[in-house]
């Protein structure tokens, strides 16, 4: 460990331009609304609008980073103050944001690749009846996302948590007359919930311990606190960022997010709402630095996830499933680096930044692929693509050197700082990053052999052409950026984020690669040279029935789905109609019971009334004298 | 305006209204009863911006020899019901604008004339509102069964086959729950004459010492009657029978305002009235709560009938709320009485968006649904923003509510809390497997056949104003939470229990 | 003069309009079994009006007149018409409300 | 108390054994008549008692409203109902008539613990001092004193009483009114359907030496018009409808007026005349035969 000093940056008041920054969430929020509202009359204008949403969110996170460029270090954070949101006895939640180094660079990181997938999706959803409708849900996904990160406490990002769900929901059951759609967005949202328990019981715990939730005020006051609740809030936050992050075990919903469109695939299930989790696990960076537990937690779980995402990676034929494999994976580096202390905070985000570039450009190169091919996401189709769609394939292996860390590429950089990290923390997770990074070479080197490279084993009737310029444009600035973002942050972005991240010794020069770098790069070599021997053979146009074990468990998302179907479909299932019939046998039945034996004895009871007005007499009189002599034998008593 | 009766005006104004609106025949007294209905709302809000800045209250002697007292007014969770209830009639009676119309296959023959539904509703109304107002235990006893009586009869006249039972039940559970009350009325008022002083006034009944042990059961008279109001497991099975049976505009009255008056109740009177009881009693109702809301959930999941299925959640909902009031913080009770607020929203809504799919399919059984986004694109959207409003989502006001209210318990009871946070993902199931059930997919020849239109302008206007209200609640909740935080610190100080501090959870 | 012999008078002339209400069948006759289980009464309270020495009890007893008046007319009425549909006077005819 | 025997003790075992002898009169006459008269001999018998107990005004009231008013309406309903029926005594209820009177005994003798426990006896303060001012006085000031109110609802109740009565006993009309109109529809209608004549029933007959409802017109043909009497002196035998009876009387005018004239002028035509009337009746009665048959 290294010796910890920990300081928390209080944030300014706003100033300026920082005042306006709620126009970041209200913009897209309101392109939202005018979608939604304004119904079919949008039909011609709306994806303009939307990607007004975008751009507009964009240029105008520029020019608040630029201003925070401008400004002094120590008054980089900035609180800016909207509104109260409640206050009820001695919960008090106001709606204010911090834009601060760490947030703004995730606001540039959505509206920047945002802006890009936008433009995309113009040519992408070109002939869908309904792309202003899906427009409306970028954008809702936009707000939401920027709540999420522009929030100064966890409550306010709770809201924007959710609200990345909801968007996320929609999106994936975009195609929602598709019942597979439909199912994977329920699955997507509901294992999400089941993540959000956990950021709710942290905030219930900080309520109870701090009375608050906001960020700086639970910095200032964690170290006050019991150990083994400072334990608890970051476990319960770790569960908040497996179900957002798709982290083992909460990993399940990706791959069958994959339903989505591909766009949203690039924005919501690569680039940015999938980084969420990494994002809160490094906000709160104070909680873990004062518990071992959790951070170890964290950097297993980060393990794990890296490990199981490639080799789902390596075992899929869907492209973009392989592809979510590979994002899995990737996050989990950033989690391993999160969970590693301030020493890999910045790595995370410098590899969450350059991921969301190279996953982001490939998810759209696959996108164009799938136009070509269509709509066909089974690469065993595909093949020799190299020639038809240049301009893809030229992007799209931008993104595979950077993602497999080829250097001077940028995944080469902000993974190598992690692997380096997680080796000085302990050399199992070094070790183990460093498999992760060779079976990354291996998958994405069978994916490129598969998709662009090989014989031609299209289907019948299928004439692959390169996608619209409004397609290839995006993917070109992304490719761009999955090259030399590394080179550009790597020197600047440790020091940009100290202040939110937490301090650390090292410093980085952009041509000193550790030993351990030149291992890992060797062992990316071998994984592209096994993946280049293997997929050179020919390969069969459908999948093999009978499969070793290894790939049949890789194919079927690790059993998770068998798992959970097992578990909590079935185990509910019978819970629910157990309860069911309680409902009906026990509960209602002793009110039936109850009712079925009064009327059996007004029934019998019913008899005494033979209609007789004399026997009723009978009956009075005899009530009188047995009255009569209750009293008067009480008085003779 | 200080001398005007603002409170009496505001019960008597429905009442009046339905004593026309029976007189009117047909549609003519729908519109009379639909007018009355705004005018009470116009009231209503009038009454609310008043008694912020001034006392309405008012007490006059009823029957002296007995101590009672016709005694109305409005602390900040009547204010809150009050609203709820005079916002909602107008959308109930729009809601049941054209039940006259024998197209609708879910609701059998109607068995009377549509005018004499808009005048049951008014007096379904005032005599919430009067329940909501009231300051005399046996005035509000007076009304609590007086309301059984026109809902009883919305029941009857209108609905599907079996709504001549499914009434039945209903009344007899309220009747068995408002009988039990008595006899705890009749044990106030013996408690209050053995001190010296017999009356039925809330105040003065809260100022006096009641030996602990008749208090208790007396608490447990009054919290029996609002179990079964608010239906708590198990005197819950009413509700989804009613719910089933009822046309959704008078589930909507009886769920989204009178079920109210039972967690109103435990509040106002079992807090309110006997403190030292209700602690006593308060682990054995957080458990009650804890089982009903999981209970609620489980049984919606597994619902096959969407009426039932809203009636369920609303099971679970209402647990939700008695958690909040019996963990005795003023974060939970605050967040309990903004849920009720809420809940009244999102439960109409709900039985709205249903009614509407009931009204076109001409059947509630969810398996005669898959598909309708095709054939409705606005009808989905909205039931999905009810469900989700439903589901808790943050931005609506379910969450506010929920949340603080786990929130405030947390401090106090936090393993319940963590078993109950579950739920929250169980509300998520059961809304979006409804949802993807029955909008999702390629529809059935027959669901083409029967859902031709998409939702009306009036349908629109009537959802819309629900939507609005839940998000408007969600978005800027502190305008209902200062409310409800008046009661909430009000019944603490009553209970004489000290909001726990920051730093401690579980009392530690 | 002891008040209980009026009492006891009181008593036993009550006790014999329970025996012809509950034995006879007449309507008629049951009715003026009522009227004489009133006049019972009445002699009681007029007792208990010397006993104490007040005219409450003669008040009493001049109220039950009046409202046994009362009574008798609408009495007397239902039986008449029961008699005009029923053709019967007997109270053991009238047995339809029965379960 | 000195044992003397005084004049209210003298009334009191006189209208006692008369009061309970009426009493059980009322209930074990078999005909309601004679009950009627055993209760007010009873009532009467119980206002001598009132007058003894110093109740002047009630011993006037008992006698007017009970023996007057009362059981005159229980004698007029009688006579509505049946005066001479005769009521059986044979119980129909089995074992009524023992649980009754069982019951019955247990509540005299729990009447009788009741007033002996309760022990009133003894001193009786008398009403000396509250007849001071009279006794209708005193009631009255009680009547229109405390009492008013309840006084007033006493006579509200004797008005709806009156009212009561009134609509109970005034029969409801189950059919609309026969006018005219209906009336002359409802005799069209007979004709069409049965061939009804559909003018008005005949005048009974009417001679000169008898004016009488009992007699029938006869037809043109010398036969009865049997729808000109009233069936009742029909079924009594006052009536004489029968053809030959009738024939009978006529022929006998007829014949004395021949006679008569026979005698006073001469000639000698009875017998021709007496003759002609047979063929006449002959003829009659040949062609009500042919009639009836065809009705048949």
């Amino acid at each position: 460990m290294y010796p910890m000093e920990m300081e928390i940056v209080d944030p300014v008041a706003a100033t300026g331009i920082f005042q306006f920054a709620w126009a970041l969430i209200a913009w897209p929020l309101l392109v939202t609304a005018i979608l939604l509202l304004a119904g079919k009359a949008s039909n011609s204008w709306g994806h303009l609008l939307g990607v007004a949403g975008a751009v507009g969110d964009f240029v105008l996170a520029v020019v608040l980073w630029i201003q925070m460029i401008g400004t002094e270090v120590p008054n980089r954070a900035v609180k800016v103050p909207v509104t109260e949101w409640m206050t009820i006895g001695t919960m008090s939640v106001r709606a204010d944001l911090l834009v601060d180094q760490l947030s703004i660079l995730f606001a540039l990181l959505v509206t920047g690749v945002g802006s890009l997938i936008f433009c995309y999706s113009i040519g992408y959803m070109a002939h869908d009846p309904n792309r202003r409708r899906f427009f409306a849900y970028l954008n809702l996904f936009i707000a939401a996302m920027l709540t999420l990160v522009l929030a100064d406490n966890y409550a306010l990002l709770f809201i924007g948590w959710e609200g990345v769900g909801l968007a996320s929901y929609l999106l994936i059951s975009f195609w929602q007359h598709r019942n597979s759609a439909a199912l994977a967005g329920k699955k997507a949202f509901l294992v999400n919930r089941v993540g959000d328990l956990g950021l709710l019981c942290a905030m219930f715990t900080m309520f109870a311990l701090f009375g608050s939730v906001n960020f700086n005020q639970v910095n200032h006051a964690i170290s006050g606190a019991p150990a083994t609740w400072i334990t608890a809030i970051g476990i319960f936050l770790l569960v908040a960022a497996c179900g957002k992050s798709a982290q083992v075990p909460l990993q399940s919903w990706l791959l069958d997010a994959m339903e989505g469109p591909t766009p949203v695939s690039a924005l919501i299930h690569a680039a940015t709402m999938v980084t969420a989790g990494v994002y809160l696990v490094v906000r709160s960076h104070a909680i873990y630095e004062l518990t071992n537990a959790a951070s170890l937690a964290v950097m297993v779980v980060g393990v794990v996830t890296l490990l199981a995402g490639a080799w789902v990676g390596s075992t899929k034929d869907d492209i973009k499933k392989v592809l979510a494999g590979s994002t899995m994976s990737q996050i989990g580096y950033m989690m391993l680096a999160a969970g590693i202390g301030p020493a890999g905070g910045a790595f995370a985000i410098f590899h969450l930044f350059t991921h969301g570039f190279f996953k982001a450009n490939m998810f759209l190169g696959a996108g164009s692929v799938m136009h070509a091919m269509d709509d066909d996401t089974d690469m065993r189709h595909f093949g020799a693509l190299r020639k038809v769609m240049p301009w893809t394939f030229g992007t799209f292996a931008m993104g595979y050197l950077a993602i497999i860390g080829i250097p001077p590429l940028a995944g080469f950089y902000s993974k190598d700082h992690i692997v380096v990290a997680a080796w000085e923390r302990g050399p199992v997770f070094g070790v183990l990053a460093m498999i992760g990074a060779a079976i990354t070479a291996f998958y994405m080197t069978r994916l490129m052999m598969m998709t662009f490279l090989g014989d031609k084993r299209w289907a019948e009737g299928i004439h692959p052409h390169e996608s619209p310029a409004i397609m290839v444009g995006p993917l070109v600035v992304l490719a761009i950026g999955s090259a030399v973002l590394g080179v550009v942050l790597n020197n600047a972005i440790q020091v940009w984020l100290a202040p939110p991240t937490g301090h650390h010794p090292h410093e980085l020069a952009w041509y000193h690669v550790p030993w351990q770098g030149w291992a890992t790069l060797l062992l990316v070599i071998l994984g592209v040279a096994v993946g280049y021997l293997v997929y050179r053979r020919p390969i069969a146009f459908d999948a093999p029935g009978k499969v070793n074990p290894l790939v049949y468990i890789g194919r079927n998302d690790l059993l998770a789905d068998k798992f959970n179907h097992l578990v909590f479909v079935r185990g509910g299932g019978a819970l629910a109609s157990g309860i069911a019939l309680v409902d009906d046998v026990i509960v209602d039945g002793a009110v039936r019971s109850l009712a079925g034996g009064t009327k059996g004895l007004g029934g019998v009871l019913r008899r005494t009334q033979t209609g007789y007005s004399r026997s009723y007499g009978l009956t009075m009189v005899l009530g009188a004298v047995i009255i009569a002599a209750v009293l008067i034998l009480g008085r003779l008593g | 305006m200080e001398n005007i009766p603002m409170l009496t005006i505001l019960g008597l104004l429905p009442l009046v209204g339905a004593l026309v609106a029976f007189g009117v025949k047909g549609r003519a007294g729908r519109n009379v009863a639909f007018g009355f209905s705004l005018l009470t709302f116009a009231v209503g809000f009038a009454v609310f911006h008043m008694s912020l800045h001034s006392d309405l209250a008012q007490t006059v002697d009823w029957i002296p020899q007995i101590g009672a007292h016709y005694a109305l007014s409005v602390d900040g969770m009547a204010r809150a019901m009050v609203l709820l209830t005079v916002i909602l009639t107008p959308l109930v009676l729009a809601f049941e604008w054209n039940n006259d119309t024998p197209h609708l296959a879910a609701h059998k023959t109607p068995r009377w004339d549509v005018n004499v539904f808009g005048a049951l509703a008014l007096l379904v109304e005032g005599f919430a509102l009067f329940v909501f107002m009231s300051a005399d235990v046996l005035l509000f006893y007076l009304f609590f069964e007086g309301s059984l009586i026109p809902l009883f009869l919305m029941i009857v006249g209108w609905g599907g086959e079996k709504r001549r039972g499914a009434a039945l039940k209903f009344l007899l559970f309220s009747l068995a729950g408002g009988l039990v009350m008595l006899v705890a009325l009749i044990g106030v008022y013996a408690a209050t004459s053995a001190a010296g002083n017999p009356t039925f006034l809330v105040s003065e009944i809260a100022a006096i010492e009641i030996d602990p042990r008749l208090a208790r059961w007396l608490f447990a008279g009054f919290f029996f009657a609002f179990a079964v109001k608010a239906p708590m497991v198990p005197v819950h099975t009413w509700l989804p029978d009613t719910a089933e049976q009822a046309t959704p505009g008078t589930s909507t009255m009886l769920v989204g305002v009178l079920d109210k008056i039972g967690t109103f109740g435990m509040i106002k009177f079992c807090l309110g009235l006997f403190g030292e009881a209700s602690q006593w009693a308060s682990q054995l109702v957080i458990i009650v709560a804890v089982v009903s809301i999981f209970y609620g959930a489980f049984m919606a999941i597994t619902s096959k009938n969407l009426l039932r299925l809203v009636a369920y959640t609303s099971v679970s909902h209402f647990g939700f709320m008695v958690l909040g009031i019996f963990a005795f913080t003023i974060t939970s009770i605050a967040g309990s009485i903004f849920y009720m607020l809420a809940h009244g929203f999102s439960s109409a809504a709900m039985f709205f968006v249903v009614g509407f799919l009931v009204n076109r399919r001409g059947s509630a059984e969810i398996s005669d649904f898959g598909g309708v986004q095709r054939l409705a694109p606005v009808l989905a959207g909205t039931f999905l923003v009810s469900g989700l409003a439903t589901l808790g989502l943050p931005g609506t006001a379910n969450f506010a509510g929920e949340f603080s209210i786990m929130v405030g318990a947390f401090r106090v009871i936090p393993v319940m809390v963590f078993v109950s946070v579950i739920a929250t993902v169980l509300a998520g199931l059961y809304v979006l497997w409804a949802y993807q059930r029955v909008f999702t997919g390629e529809p059935t020849e027959e669901v083409r056949e029967k859902i031709t239109d998409d939702l009306g302008g009036r349908e629109r206007a009537i959802i819309g104003v629900l939507i609005f209200l839940l998000l408007f609640f969600g978005f800027i909740p502190r305008f209902g939470a200062s409310v409800s935080e008046k009661t909430a610190t009000a019944t603490m100080s009553q209970l004489g229990i000290d909001d726990p501090v920051n730093g401690s959870i579980g009392g530690k | 003069m002891d008040p209980n012999a009026y009492l006891i008078l009181s008593a036993i002339l009550f006790t014999i309009g329970v025996v012809g209400f509950l034995t006879r069948r007449n309507a008629l006759i049951a009715f003026m079994s009522a009227e004489l289980m009133l006049n019972a009464s009445n002699l009681a309270m007029v007792t208990f009006s010397h006993v104490t020495g007040n005219l409450y009890g003669q008040v009493g007893a001049f109220f039950v007149m009046v409202v046994a008046a009362a009574e008798v007319v609408v009495g007397l009425a239902i039986i008449m018409i029961i008699f005009k549909t029923r053709r019967s006077a007997s109270v053991d005819d009238q047995s339809q409300l029965k379960y | 108390m000195i044992p003397l025997i005084t004049g209210q003790a003298v009334a009191f075992w006189i209208f006692a054994v008369l009061a309970v002898a009426g009493a059980l009169g009322m209930i074990t006459c078999r005909k309601p008549v004679h009950s009627a008269l055993c209760l007010a001999g009873m009532m009467v018998s119980l206002a001598c008692i009132y007058a003894a107990l110093d109740a002047p005004f009630l011993f006037v009231s008992q006698i007017i409203v009970y023996t007057g008013a009362v059981m005159m309406l229980f004698l007029f309903t009688m006579m509505i109902v049946g005066v001479d029926t005769t009521d059986s005594m044979i119980e129909t209820i089995k074992g009524h008539r023992v649980a009754s009177f069982l019951i019955a005994a247990g509540f005299g003798v729990m009447l009788v613990i009741g007033v002996v426990q309760g022990a009133v006896g003894g001193a009786a303060a008398g009403l000396e001092q509250a007849n001071g001012a009279g006794n209708v006085q005193g009631i009255a000031r009680i009547v229109f004193g405390p009492f008013l109110y309840p006084f007033l609802a006493t006579s509200a109740l004797i008005m709806i009483a009156t009212m009561a009565a009134i609509v109970l006993s005034h029969g409801e009309r189950l059919t609309p009114k026969q006018g005219q109109i209906e009336r002359a529809r409802a005799r069209n209608e007979a004709f069409m359907a049965t061939g009804a004549d559909p003018g008005p029933m005949p005048a009974p007959g009417t001679y000169a030496r008898k004016n009488s409802i009992d007699q029938p017109a006869l037809l043109p043909d010398g036969s009865v018009a049997a729808s000109s009497i009233s069936p009742t002196l029909n079924v009594r035998g006052v009536a004489v409808v029968s053809n030959d009876g009738l024939r009978s009387a006529h022929r006998a005018a007829i014949t004395r007026f021949v006679e008569d004239r026979d005698a006073i002028i001469g000639t000698n035509t009875a017998q021709a005349v007496a003759e002609e009337l047979d063929d006449l009746a002959q003829a009659a009665d040949d062609q009500l035969t042919t009639t009836g048959e065809g009705e048949q």
